[in-house]
């Protein structure tokens, strides 16, 4: 079949480079669009928002408690202190996207650091680290997730740092297996042949190839990162009020569940969508940057 | 010419496989067991075989890609370089060079074909500051028979045969004593092929770089070689000039490999030896000579000792314990 | 056979014992303790509380309490609760049952319609039903558990009294179909994940299997179509999911202890939460190793029954 | 010539691109195979010869992915015309096909005298028990020791060798009157080669089947085959009978092939000088204007070669060649 | 849970799978025990924390005090107005009836005969000889000593009469011992060390319920006592279902899987639609817990005392009782409950009223700095305020609070901690800034709340208590010591009364309201009556019976 699927056989001034090649892939990807849009109208509507909407997401007003969505001065509604249900959705979109991306690049940094170390020397050190990544993903992760929320003092910073904690382990597989292959690929050992140092060859050779799967593990990670924001808020481990995230604004939504659902609704479909967004995303890239696609 | 650039002493290679991570059970591939030659400064040395037989793991020994062997010296230009670590290897580096049998893997596709020639000037610096390195680059592009254009572009728009140039100047541009070219034609279609083997010998005209040339296609190993080894389940069976080998094997594997190889002439001779089986494991090699079970010509002697590298014409070695056979080629 | 299970066995223990050491210095190390809980007794005194701690053993050198509790836990003694003063094995028994249950329901359920979804994804690629189960896959992905277990609460428990909202089984009742009642809301809260993963993963191993060679030669041979299907391609297609399946069970008690707790399920989840608030250290030490060794021994038999069905594998 | 089994006339086939362009990978290919014939199809990497193979038992992929034109008549029926169930009963029962990767055409799942026993008990409706008998026997019959107990053995027990051989016994199950034979020994050492070469030679004599053999090696052409066929960018460059093609090559494009290929009777001392042909192959979705091998032909004039498409033309009785410029290569020879 | 109800049990039966046993176990129908009582029914109790731990005499939370009621006695308990009903004792020992010396030094208790163990073995005095003693065992890891560490001899006289001689007097004795459980001493000594006697898991008491079984993160059944000394039981069966979410447990209230809604009860917003259900009977009442916000008087902010008064002049208290608690707490200035013997209803009452506020702080000299923020001397009115981490009702108080109080130009920040790190050093050795809390300052149905206003009962500072506000007034300390030092009911009051006009003016604390406990009982279920005096409203479950 490999004349059948892969046709093409580039001569000169003809094949595109790849790297647009998967930009237009991804373009092209219509999910992944969707999921585009979706995140820039939060990441737009979370940042911007609080400025063009008329309510401050922290004042009081008791006489507008429990006001039910569309039915009052409040658009979305008010929670018990009457305050704009919508404003502190924009407020708490600003914490929980920025926690999201924080933990992403913190896990993406440290997993990716992991990783390339244990993927490229192998052996006694990366046998080390790999059996210090399994004994981490033999912890459901939130069950560790909230073994460490518990007993740290929550807050933005700790949140963050604790999710990245337990979310790390995925990227450093990925890379590591990532650089276990390429270090066996032949521009690698091409590479030890001219005699390049070991970090020439894990920075300059190895980890510009190793991007793709980086980029896509850490996409999904702010998809995580931003539901285990929201699940640790939601038990109260997490953030913390008067500081509203989605996840805490579900948590204190939870008891007037009955008398007051838009409470609980409006954020658990403000994370469904970031979280859908970023996977849209992720799974784009993942097709957008195949390698078994350019060729 | 003959001097010698490199000496292989007693060269080993052992795999343990499917052991334990405590280190117990499992065998022992001998992928490489006990092999001596030398490569003359300038020649070009065949070495061919089946899948399996070795010759790859001779050729990433000789560069000493990976680990230490197991046993035996290589000397390069003098030095044993069998024990040494990379670090204490990357100096050497630029006098050794390999060139790939994957033209596809073996550039890598994040780099320019600029950026990828000039690293090892610049890791090894040399070529003078960075116009003089381009200068180089171009020089080299034109060698291998790419346009100096070239070196902005990716590996992904160049072709097979184009990726396997820009292998061999990337090879050779700090002008290396020594190439191994492993399997650097096989993946090529044959016109390319012509192409890149034609090449091959034009550098050693123009540099005088020794090569190792290792391939499972004795028509073309002969084409390019000076002299030619046949390997075995990790031995050398027979080493010999190309005129003398191709004129009289000496070796009962060395005729049946000949006589299997299909040849481009419907008109030609066509009485075969047909080889029954497969090639032995080499986790169970049998005992003495390693060809003994799949040999027309095996005697009781053959499983007795494992037969030496004899000389039985001049430069003509074989290792087999009838030397007397009248074998026949193709 | 043998030794490679001797050996896998070998290196579980090994990363049973960096799990160990991980969660004991995390929970140790973390401010707060056990103690908390007794300071608001009235009549509570600080004097008092030293000696409980003293008593407990909470006032001695950390690396004096990990190898005691290590030491008893080679020998069996996982040590016991501050909370109700039972051994930590028979508390972890006695919730088992209740995340097994609840575990197995639902991957039984997501395996038989994740299987169906992705199988019929990968045959009909590019369909409006690939596509819809796609993006239901990625919203199932999505959604958070816990929020939809609230949400299911409203509409199936509050809104529409259908199925109890939290529970196991009525007190007295217990009967078949009064658990299976009580499982519904949970094992569907459960189950959308856990088919989100399923169908995904079955697309793309379905996907893969249809390009081996193999499947030309099934063609070639005049198969009929649900013959190459069946035979050859899902076949192949399955094998992988085994280790799927054995890599996904910490993600699945995860997914448990959210139900368990929106749900109020009485199992390991719930438990663990609440020795967590109650800063139980025996007992969350006890539920993290638990869940490790359960992860490990999953893994093992994902890795040996993959070994089984599949005849390339030969475990050394 | 006797009645041809197999005839294919004017055979195209074009995939739809990533972009939504067409790719015309296999452009008006005719040819015509009797029993007891090999038809050899030689071509690089990239030449359509597998995907016409492929679209001979209509194993591509449906429209609109690929569009298969022309006709493909099998002693009178076109196949191409055929029901997808009533394809199923030709493949593997009247035509059947080997593949190059014998590694990776077994299923690994299934023992290799299930895999051939499967294709008799759909074709010849044999119960099991007979299904996996006349497996044993077939597995005899292609040179495998010890039939019984390899008939148990799984794909992943086997070497490269005994699989081919098994592939081989799963082809001729039902008796095929063609056997399409991809690239069948690529992937195989030397000396295994030479055995399955054989292997099929010898059957074909015993059983008669036509063989259409696609390879690009011409050493292995010159081994096995009657009549040659030479494929480049999609379309038949020349045809002819084994000895006339390699004697007389007209076509600018096989002489080079022929000229690339070193010998193993040249001796060290006189090499002459390999004939390489310049460029490399053409991609498919942007073939060169004129004669596909113009940009690399050394005999190309221009205004002419790159201008016209040569159509495909007797030069000689049964020899066919698809050049402009074939005459002066006659005078030439 | 529509299909539970009458007609779906005959097709459950179809379908048991515990057989006949637990079919029958489940129809009521009344049992005459061999004791002569007449035992009806079961009561499914739902709490929404889990009773886990059994030794009523050890470390323990206050949900489990809801098994203690029903499985053990005190030697006497105390009934929802506070006074006190012999249990174990055949009557209360006082110094009118003798029970109590003139000095007030000596007690000497009459015990009732004929209780039984629910093993069987004879109730004695040695029991409560070995009680005592074990409280006082330094070996034995008892919750609390307070009051015990005072008896200095205690002797068995006969098996139904037991003497000791106390230190000093200490009028919250009787009062603590009518939450002192009394244990066997037969099954405590057969352990090897009284800390792991199976009584942690199994308890064996004189109540009028039997441990039956637990089914751990589920439920815990007990079975009525036949053999019970007092009125009582008058059900078979008590369940105690653990429901760990407010929501479910209304919603199982309602459709009727339990009869009884314990702890933390029926949440506010719930309040109104639960009055209104059919056949159920739903309570809102007063508990022990003042809600009060408490200041670190170690800390410069909040040393002066016009500081706290205007604080306290700056909440909206009863927009924060009316709208966030619906209405329910009652407001109260006092840290006792009212319903207490000593609680003072003339305190005067606190306003809204934040220009008066800001006019004090512009008094005392605190003046808004360029943030807006007040300060004097360097010292800003800005600070943080806590209280364990997941408390909705009351982080949306903090909230209203700290919007309060940003009006009158003072900074509260909120930073709210886990309950183990709460409870941790940052309360007892006082690292807060300012807390938020619920508390119980009686000592069991005592108002003596010397651990909490004693000058030298603050841990900080070496004192031995929780008086983690650091309050120190020398003449709330005279007032404290003298109210416990007598046993005279009039001379304690006054000392109380007065004791709490001082605190309502130093305000170490703002009180805020007392709690509202909103609990249903299925209509038919009687007895159920709710006390501040208890930790459990199960306290009197052994008179509970269906109509």
């Amino acid at each position: 079949m490999s004349e059948a699927t892969l046709p093409a056989q580039p001569i000169e001034d003809i094949a595109p480079a790849a790297r647009f090649r998967a930009v237009r892939r991804f373009v092209r990807h219509r999910l992944a669009m969707v999921g585009v849009v979706m995140i820039l109208v939060l990441v737009l509507g979370s940042f911007l928002g609080p400025h063009l909407y008329p309510f401050d997401d922290l004042r009081i007003d008791m006489r507008n408690r429990f006001q039910v969505p569309f039915m009052g001065p409040h658009w979305l509604g008010a929670d018990p202190l009457g305050r704009d249900l919508m404003a502190r959705l924009m407020t708490a979109g600003q914490v929980s996207l920025a926690v999201g991306f924080a933990a992403m690049i913190l896990s993406t940094l440290v997993g990716t650091a992991i990783g390339a170390v244990a993927g490229f020397y192998g052996r006694a050190l990366g046998g080390a680290l790999m059996r210090f990544v399994d004994a981490m993903l033999c912890f459901p992760n939130i069950f560790l997730l909230l073994t460490l929320a518990a007993f740290i003092q929550p807050g933005v910073w700790t949140i963050t740092a604790i999710i990245a904690f337990t979310s790390w382990m995925e990227v450093a597989r990925v890379v590591e297996g990532q650089f276990k292959t390429l270090r066996e690929r032949d521009f690698a050992i091409a590479a030890m042949m001219i005699g390049s140092s070991d970090a020439r060859i894990i920075f300059a050779e190895i980890l510009p190839n190793a991007v793709a799967p980086i980029v896509v593990a850490a996409t999904l990670n702010v998809a995580r990162a931003i539901l285990l924001e929201s699940y640790v808020s939601f038990l109260g481990y997490g953030i913390q009020p008067p500081l509203p995230s989605w996840g805490n604004m579900l948590n204190s939504a939870q008891q007037y569940l009955t008398s007051a659902p838009w409470l609980a609704i409006f954020p658990g479909l403000a994370i469904t969508a970031a979280v859908t967004g970023f996977n849209f995303i992720g799974d784009g890239l993942r097709d957008a940057l195949d390698p078994r696609l350019d060729a | 010419m003959d001097q010698p650039l490199l000496e292989i002493d007693h060269l080993s290679k052992h795999y343990a496989v499917g052991r334990s991570w405590l280190g117990r059970g499992g065998g022992l591939v001998r992928a490489v067991d006990d092999i001596s030659f030398v490569i003359q400064k300038g020649e070009i040395l065949g070495l061919v075989g089946e899948s399996g037989s070795g010759k790859s793991t001779v050729g990433r020994m000789l560069l000493r890609l990976g680990d230490q062997p197991t046993a035996g010296r290589v000397d390069f230009a003098g030095q044993d370089i069998a024990p040494m670590s990379q670090r204490q290897l990357r100096p050497l580096r630029a006098r050794m060079q390999l060139i790939f049998q994957d033209p596809y893997s073996s550039l890598n596709p994040k780099m320019t074909v600029g950026q990828i020639l000039e690293a090892p000037l610049r890791i090894h610096g040399r070529g003078g500051d960075r116009a003089a390195r381009q200068r180089k680059v171009a020089e080299v592009l034109d060698l291998v028979g790419l346009r100096p254009g070239h070196a902005a572009r990716y590996p992904h728009e160049f072709s097979g045969g184009q990726r396997q140039r820009i292998g061999i100047a990337r090879a050779i541009i700090l002008e290396p004593d020594f190439l191994v070219a492993d399997e650097a034609v096989s993946a090529l279609d044959v016109s390319v092929q012509a192409q890149v083997v034609s090449l091959l010998l034009e550098i050693r005209r123009r540099m005088g770089v020794t090569i190792l040339f290792i391939a499972h296609d004795l028509a073309v190993v002969g084409y390019i070689s000076d002299r030619v080894a046949v390997m075995y389940l990790g031995r050398i069976v027979e080493l010999a000039p190309v005129a003398s080998l191709y004129a009289r094997p000496r070796h009962p594997y060395s005729e049946a490999l000949f006589s299997a190889a299909p040849v481009p002439d419907p008109r030609a001779n066509r009485q075969r030896i047909l080889l029954e089986g497969d090639v032995p494991s080499p986790l169970n090699p049998p005992s003495g000579c390693a060809f003994r079970t799949r040999c027309a010509y095996a005697i009781p002697g053959c499983a007795a000792a494992r037969p030496p590298l004899a000389e039985l014409a001049p430069g003509h070695f074989a290792a087999c314990i009838r030397p007397e056979l009248e074998l026949r080629r193709g | 056979m043998m030794r490679y299970l001797g050996s896998r066995l070998l290196q579980s223990i090994l990363l049973l014992w960096i799990v160990s050491l991980i969660g004991f210095f995390v929970l140790y190390l973390a401010p707060g303790g056990p103690l908390a809980q007794f300071a608001l007794t009235p009549g509570m005194t600080q004097e008092q509380l030293a000696r409980i701690a003293h008593q407990m053993g909470l006032d001695r050198p950390l690396p004096v309490q990990y190898w005691e509790w290590l030491s008893r836990l080679l020998i069996g003694d996982w040590g016991q609760s501050y909370r109700d003063s039972q051994p930590v094995l028979a508390i972890i028994g006695s919730h088992l049952f209740a995340t097994l249950l609840l575990m197995g329901a639902s991957t039984l359920l997501a395996m038989i319609i994740g299987t169906w979804i992705g199988v019929l994804g990968a045959i009909r690629r590019y369909s409006i039903f690939d596509y819809l189960a796609t993006i239901g896959a990625m919203i199932g992905l999505s959604i958070p558990t816990f929020w939809f277990g609230l949400i299911a609460i409203y509409l199936f428990s509050v809104k529409l009294p259908w199925f109890p909202a939290g529970n196991m089984y009525t007190v007295g009742d217990a009967s078949f179909l009064d658990y299976a009642h009580h499982l519904v809301l949970p094992c569907l809260v459960l189950t959308l994940v856990t088919v989100a993963i399923w169908s995904r993963y079955m697309r793309s191993a379905m996907l893969d299997v249809q390009g081996q060679d193999f499947i030309r030669t099934a063609r070639a041979k005049g198969l009929p179509e649900h013959v190459v299907l069946r035979k050859h391609a899902m076949r192949n297609a399955i094998l992988p999911m085994i280790t799927v399946a054995g890599l996904q069970i910490p993600t699945i008690l995860s997914g448990a202890l959210v139900a368990e707790t929106v749900f109020t399920w009485p199992g390991m989840g719930r438990l663990f939460l609440d020795s967590l608030n109650y800063r139980d250290y025996p007992v969350v030490m006890g539920v993290l190793m638990f869940s490790a060794v359960f992860v490990l021994l999953g893994n093992l038999l994902a890795d040996v029954l993959y070994a089984v069905a599949d005849p390339r594998i030969r475990l050394t | 010539m006797t009645q041809p089994i197999l005839s294919v006339r004017g055979l195209n086939v074009r995939f739809r691109g990533r972009g939504g362009g067409e790719v015309h990978v296999v452009r008006d290919v005719d040819f015509e195979l009797a029993a007891g014939q090999t038809l050899a199809l030689v071509g690089e990497s990239g030449s359509g010869k597998s995907v016409t193979s492929l679209a001979l038992m209509r194993l591509l992929p449906g429209e609109p992915r690929c569009r298969i034109g022309g006709r493909v008549l099998l002693e009178g029926r076109d196949l191409l015309y055929l029901t997808e169930a009533g394809m199923r009963g030709v493949r593997g029962n009247e035509i059947a096909m080997i593949f190059q990767e014998p590694m990776t055409s077994l299923n690994p799942v299934h023992r290799v005298g299930e895999q051939i026993a499967e294709s008799v008990r759909f074709h010849k409706g044999l119960g099991r028990r007979d299904a996996l008998d006349r497996a044993v026997e077939l597995l005899e019959l292609v040179g495998i020791p010890d039939p019984l107990r390899r008939a148990q053995a799984f794909p992943h027990e086997m070497s490269g060798g005994m699989r081919q051989r098994v592939m081989i016994a799963i082809a001729l199950a039902c008796d095929p009157k063609v056997l399409i034979a991809d690239e069948p020994t690529t992937a195989l050492d030397v000396t295994i080669q030479a055995q399955v070469l054989e292997l099929l030679r010898d059957l074909q004599a015993r059983t008669g089947m036509a063989m259409l053999f696609i390879t690009h090696n011409l050493g292995v052409v010159a081994e096995i085959a009657d009549r040659v066929m030479v494929m480049y960018a999609g379309r038949i460059v020349e045809q002819a009978a084994v000895d006339p093609l390699f004697a007389k090559p007209l076509m600018p494009y096989t002489r080079g092939l022929l000229g690339a290929v070193p010998r193993l009777d040249i001796f060290a001392k006189e090499k002459p000088p390999l004939t390489s042909i310049p460029g490399a192959v053409p991609d498919p979705a942007h073939p060169p204007k004129g004669c596909a091998f113009n940009p690399r032909c050394t005999h190309r004039q221009g205004g002419l070669c790159d201008q016209r498409t040569p159509p495909l033309e007797a030069a000689q009785p049964g020899h066919d060649v698809r050049c402009l410029r074939w005459r002066e290569a006659m005078e030439a020879a | 849970m529509s299909i539970q109800t009458t007609n779906g049990l005959a097709r459950r039966r179809l379908f048991q799978l515990g057989g006949a046993g637990l079919l029958a176990a489940t129809l009521p129908r009344p049992v005459l025990a061999a004791g002569g009582k007449a035992m009806k029914g079961q009561i499914i109790a739902g709490l929404s924390q889990e009773p886990t731990f059994f030794n009523p005499l050890m470390p323990h939370i206050e949900v489990d005090e809801a098994v203690y009621w029903a499985i053990y006695s005190p030697l006497w308990g105390v009934d929802e107005k506070g006074d006190f009903i012999p249990q174990l004792a055949t009557e209360i020992p006082t110094q009118e009836n003798g029970g109590i010396s003139a000095d007030g030094l000596t007690w000497t208790v009459k015990l009732r005969e004929g209780v039984k163990w629910h093993d069987g073995q004879p109730f004695s005095a040695d029991d409560v000889k070995y009680t005592i003693d074990l409280l006082n065992n330094p070996d034995f890891r008892a919750a609390k000593r307070q009051g015990h560490e005072l008896v200095t001899k205690v002797e068995v006289k006969s098996p139904t009469e037991i003497v000791w001689t106390m230190k000093e007097v200490y009028a919250p004795y009787a009062a603590i011992l009518a939450w002192t459980f009394i244990v066997p001493k037969h099954v405590v000594e057969k352990a090897a060390s009284a800390n792991d006697s199976t009584l942690n898991t199994a308890p064996v008491g004189t109540g009028a319920f039997k441990w039956q079984e637990r089914v751990a993160g589920d439920h815990i059944t007990l079975a009525g006592n036949p053999d019970f000394f007092g009125d009582g039981p008058h059900v078979e069966r008590l369940v105690i279902k653990y429901i760990p979410d407010l929501t479910v447990m209304y919603t199982q209230f309602q459709t009727g899987d339990i009869d009884h809604t314990g702890l933390q009860g029926i949440t506010a917003d719930h309040y109104e639609e639960a009055s209104k259900l059919p056949d159920r009977v739903v309570q809102a009442n007063l508990v022990a817990t003042i809600e009060n916000i408490g200041f670190n008087l170690g800390k410069p902010q909040f040393q002066d005392q016009a500081v706290r008064e205007a604080l306290y002049y700056a909440i909206d208290k009863q927009s924060l009782i009316d709208s966030i608690y619906y209405g329910l707490p009652k407001a109260t200035e006092s840290y006792l409950p009212q319903q207490s013997w000593a609680f003072n209803p003339d305190l005067p009452k606190q306003s809204y009223d934040p220009e008066k506020a800001k006019a004090i702080l512009d008094a005392a000299g605190w003046k808004p700095g360029a943030d807006g923020i007040r300060e004097k001397n360097g010292v800003k009115l800005s600070f943080l305020n806590s209280t364990t981490a997941g408390n909705h009702l009351r982080e949306q108080a903090q909230q209203l609070i700290q919007q309060n109080w940003g009006d009158i130009g003072v900074k509260m920040e909120i930073h709210n901690l886990p309950p183990a790190v709460m409870w941790g050093d940052y309360w007892m050795m006082s690292k807060f800034d300012s807390v938020i809390v619920g508390i119980g300052f009686m000592v069991g149905p005592d108002p003596d709340a010397t651990d909490y206003f004693g000058g030298k009962q603050t841990p900080a500072k070496g004192g031995n208590g929780q008086n983690t506000t650091q309050y120190d007034n020398p003449e709330v300390n005279r007032l404290l010591a003298e109210a416990a030092s007598t046993l005279d009911r009039a001379k304690r009051t006054q000392a109380y009364k007065t004791m709490q006009e001082h605190t309502r003016h130093d305000l170490p604390f703002l009180p805020l309201f007392q709690y509202t406990l909103i609990e249903g009982v299925k209509k038919g279920l009687n007895g159920f009556k709710a006390s501040i005096n208890v930790q459990s409203n199960l306290w009197n479950v052994r008179d509970w019976s269906w109509s």
